[in-house]
């Protein structure tokens, strides 16, 4: 019984841990923009995010690795350092999307300007990162984030055409009246924001945190092939929202509280506190873990402790590396850049960096002197390959696409 | 005395970058570097093979990794962790052989904890001086 | 690094000059399609206020959010050269429903703030007017 | 003398021939007779590309996925390995040997010996 309570938190911490303003921001934009023409999208990233993520897991819990401890030891000193200083970049233009999506929905909430939360924000950021015990961040704000399953009930409350969306999901066309390169621009935005590095990162340093062995593939495996899905179906759901409800009007999403209209629509008042609850959780808890993970990142790069099973000064320059990333990344948000575009350019750029880890994560999936019997099966390098060059190519065209739509505009 | 689990491997395999895991199995830094003993000059100026040199001892910390990142990037890196030394001494930290229990495919382990390693004072500067002074730090 | 110079690039590369007839049509379009988009916004917004269905902070927030997108839409639509007459004329008559609905806008943004009943219904006749004459050049212009 | 010195030296024949960069250490362990173990540097491997290598496929226990291990291996059958005999003299990132490049030895793909 207590093994079973232990999987569904599990699942329903994955579900919850899955969407973050990366999501929330680029399904609501292409969901007013494009209807659901580009679903494929999130279903593509979201099953690139379960195949990675369960061979990160599998890596972590066999060889005990998390993903910085395989990329330094298989691409050598130079190449993982280059590898490992973009990872941190990003992470920081990640962490202050975060931060600014979450200080954002507060100004929403309560008028006061976003700058002025900023700070707060970053500060309560760094104190789950400075003293929550790992599973209780991981089960509070996981399972808290499963509020946004009030956008998928509001699906069924609006007046939504199913079989046109479910006809524009199997039918992606580029809409008549937009530009080509701009589509394919946010279908790579959606694929970035489902497949995010600092997740892969965060979830096999946590599977090491929390002391994952061969036993709990099990566990670890439900948790990529259930909670990951049911956590794209909520960005599809963000999504379809907005057909019913933006699109006849001709509303682009620009800011979250747009995203969040319609479920004012369906349930009121009530319904849009929920909302906007469901996306401070999602927000603020991608931003402790986005967080984490550039600790995990440096710190397993360069072989220093790691981990918040001890308190911080068993493990000073992780903390340290945390919290001069929340510092520069809320500094990054205090220069009034628009949170939204700091969002986009990070999902998109992020998009771009996923084979610096998946490579060397697929090539250690694959030896047997660290897996044994768990080495990647033929289904599972038949996908992986495959993912391999579709995010290679996602790669190469990303800046070309970027600079040529001004960042999808 | 060091117990190998292979008696034949090389050193990107079980020892270049891999994990030094102290006694208490604490993370203890990476291996950046091996120092090998100097190769003696040959006496016979080309006749019979000068002996083979011998791994001593292994070498950590920013004064082995700089040189390994190469370019102005290493140097400079290298130069910053003699700086932070300040004894002006510009050997890497060396774990003498004595100092490894075991050699194998998960990791290096080491027989002493690590706040006994030569290579453990930047993290004991920055614990002390950064982290343990703000609030539940835990000291 | 190269995503930070990147994000400064993008951040501070701003509509640039028009060159042709044919591109400041383009813009006009787009012009239409934004302002549009704003204005939607805030009526919906405030139809959901008026019945109950939202709440006050939200609501003020997102018709302020809209009113700042109208006014730089507004003033980049502005600040582009017309190059040539027949863009000088699009030019003249786009302009009076690009005043219209940011001046709407901006009443409706007060009236709620005041809690002005009557202003905020008389503000929304003249989105939903603004928005339909915005519709409609959104299709002359396509 | 520090693996990094040797690590990235060039390598040239007895003729002057260049034999390529070094990129790995083959290292054995002889026992002394004093009961003493040792590890010694028995063999410098050296080619043009490493990547492979140092990702692993010269393993045989690479299993894929395919085509990479196959891709690796047939860049890595251009490796060349020589024993510390073969040395004539180093130089800093420099290595001449006293052998000439066509008698070296191919890189065996293989596992480790357990001890």
């Amino acid at each position: 019984m207590k093994k079973a309570l232990g999987l569904t938190l599990g699942v329903m911490t994955a579900i919850g841990g899955f969407v973050d303003i990366g999501n929330i921001v680029t399904s609501g934009i292409t969901g007013a923009r494009y209807g659901m023409t580009l679903a494929w999208a999130v279903v593509l990233g979201t099953i690139a995010m379960a195949v990675f993520g369960e061979m990160a897991g599998r890596v972590a819990a066999v060889a005990h690795r998390p993903v910085y401890h395989v990329v330094r030891e298989r691409l050598g000193v130079r190449a993982s350092m280059l590898n490992a200083s973009s990872s941190v970049v990003l992470n920081v233009l990640t962490v202050a999307a975060e931060i600014g999506g979450t200080a954002l929905v507060l100004q929403l909430a309560t008028g006061v300007p976003y700058l002025l939360w900023v700070p707060l924000v970053a500060a309560a950021a760094w104190l789950v990162v400075w003293r929550m015990p790992f599973q209780r961040m991981e089960r509070v704000l996981g399972l808290l984030g499963l509020s946004m399953l009030v956008f998928v009930v509001a699906l069924f409350w609006l007046p939504t055409d199913w079989a046109a969306l479910w006809d524009q999901t199997i039918h992606p066309a580029i809409p008549a009246e937009q530009a080509a390169p701009t589509w394919w621009f946010y279908a790579i935005s959606l694929i970035g924001a489902c497949l995010v590095p600092y997740q892969v990162i965060f979830f096999s340093s946590g599977g090491r945190e929390e002391h994952w062995s061969i036993k709990d593939l099990r566990e670890m495996r439900l948790n990529t092939f259930l909670g990951f899905p049911f956590g794209g179906l909520l960005s599809l759901a963000l999504m379809a929202v907005a057909v019913p409800v933006l699109r006849p009007l001709g509303i682009q999403v620009n800011h979250v509280g747009q995203a969040a209209l319609p479920v004012a629509v369906a349930f009121g008042g009530i319904g849009l506190a929920i909302a906007l609850f469901s996306f401070l959780v999602a927000t603020f808890a991608a931003a402790a873990e986005s967080t984490l993970s550039t600790g995990y990142a440096v710190a397993q790069y360069f072989g220093w402790s790691w981990g918040k099973a001890r308190p911080p000064v068993g493990a000073a320059r992780f903390q340290f590396v945390c919290l001069a990333t929340v510092v520069a990344a809320a500094g990054t948000v205090l220069t009034t850049i628009d949170p939204i575009t700091i969002t986009i350019v990070s999902v998109v750029l992020g998009a771009a960096a996923i084979p610096l880890t998946y490579f060397p994560v697929l090539v250690v999936a694959n030896d047997r002197r660290y897996l044994g019997e768990h080495v990647n099966g033929v289904v599972t390098n038949t996908l992986g390959t495959v993912l391999l060059v579709v995010m290679v190519v996602v790669a190469l065209v990303t800046v070309p696409l970027l600079l040529l739509t001004r960042a999808g505009q | 005395m060091t117990d190998w689990a292979h008696h034949r491997f090389t050193a990107n395999d079980l020892l270049l970058d891999r994990q030094l895991v102290d006694s208490r199995g604490m993370m203890a830094g990476r291996i950046d570097d091996l120092e090998l003993s100097d190769p003696e000059p040959d006496p016979a100026g080309g006749g019979s093979a000068a002996r083979a040199p011998v791994l001593t001892a292994l070498l950590c910390g920013p004064i082995a990794y700089g040189p390994r990142l190469g370019g102005r990037l290493g140097t400079w890196w290298a130069a910053t962790g003699r700086r932070l030394r300040g004894d002006g001494d510009g050997y890497p930290c060396r774990i003498p052989l004595s100092l490894v229990a075991r050699v194998d495919r998960m990791q290096v382990r080491l027989t002493s904890p690590r706040e006994l390693l030569p290579s453990y004072r930047l993290r004991a500067w920055v614990a002390d001086k950064v982290i343990a002074p703000l609030p539940g730090s835990g000291r | 690094m190269v995503p930070g110079a990147l994000a400064v690039a993008l951040l501070t590369g701003c509509a640039g000059p028009t060159l042709d007839a044919g591109s400041y049509r383009q813009a006009a379009l787009h012009t239409t399609i934004d302002l549009a988009s704003a204005v939607a916004t805030a009526e919906l917004a405030t139809r959901l206020e008026l019945t109950g269905r939202s709440l006050a902070p939200v609501t003020s927030e997102v018709v302020s959010a809209a009113e700042d997108d109208g006014s730089s839409i507004a003033e980049s639509f502005t600040s582009r050269q017309p190059p040539d007459e027949d863009s000088r004329a699009l030019f003249s008559q786009l302009d009076d429903v690009v005043t219209a609905a940011t001046d709407a806008l901006t009443a409706l943004r007060m009236a709620l703030g005041l809690g002005n009943q009557a202003g905020v219904r008389q503000a929304l006749d003249e989105l939903q007017r603004a928005r339909a004459a915005l519709v409609g050049w959104q299709e002359r212009l396509q | 003398m520090r693996a990094a010195e040797l690590i990235g030296s060039r390598v040239v024949d007895a003729d002057g021939t260049q034999v390529g960069v070094v990129h790995d250490l083959h290292f054995r362990l002889i026992g002394r007779p004093d009961g003493e173990v040792e590890c010694e540097l028995d063999m410098v491997e050296c080619g043009g590309i490493a990547v492979g290598h140092r990702l692993g496929y010269g393993h045989a226990e690479m299993t894929g996925p395919w085509p990479i291990p196959r891709l690796f291996r047939l860049l890595s059958r251009r490796s060349l390995v020589f024993g510390w005999s073969d040395v004539a003299r180093l130089q800093p990132r420099l290595i001449v040997l006293r052998v000439r490049r066509a008698d070296l030895a191919r890189r065996p793909v293989r596992g480790e010996e357990s001890a």
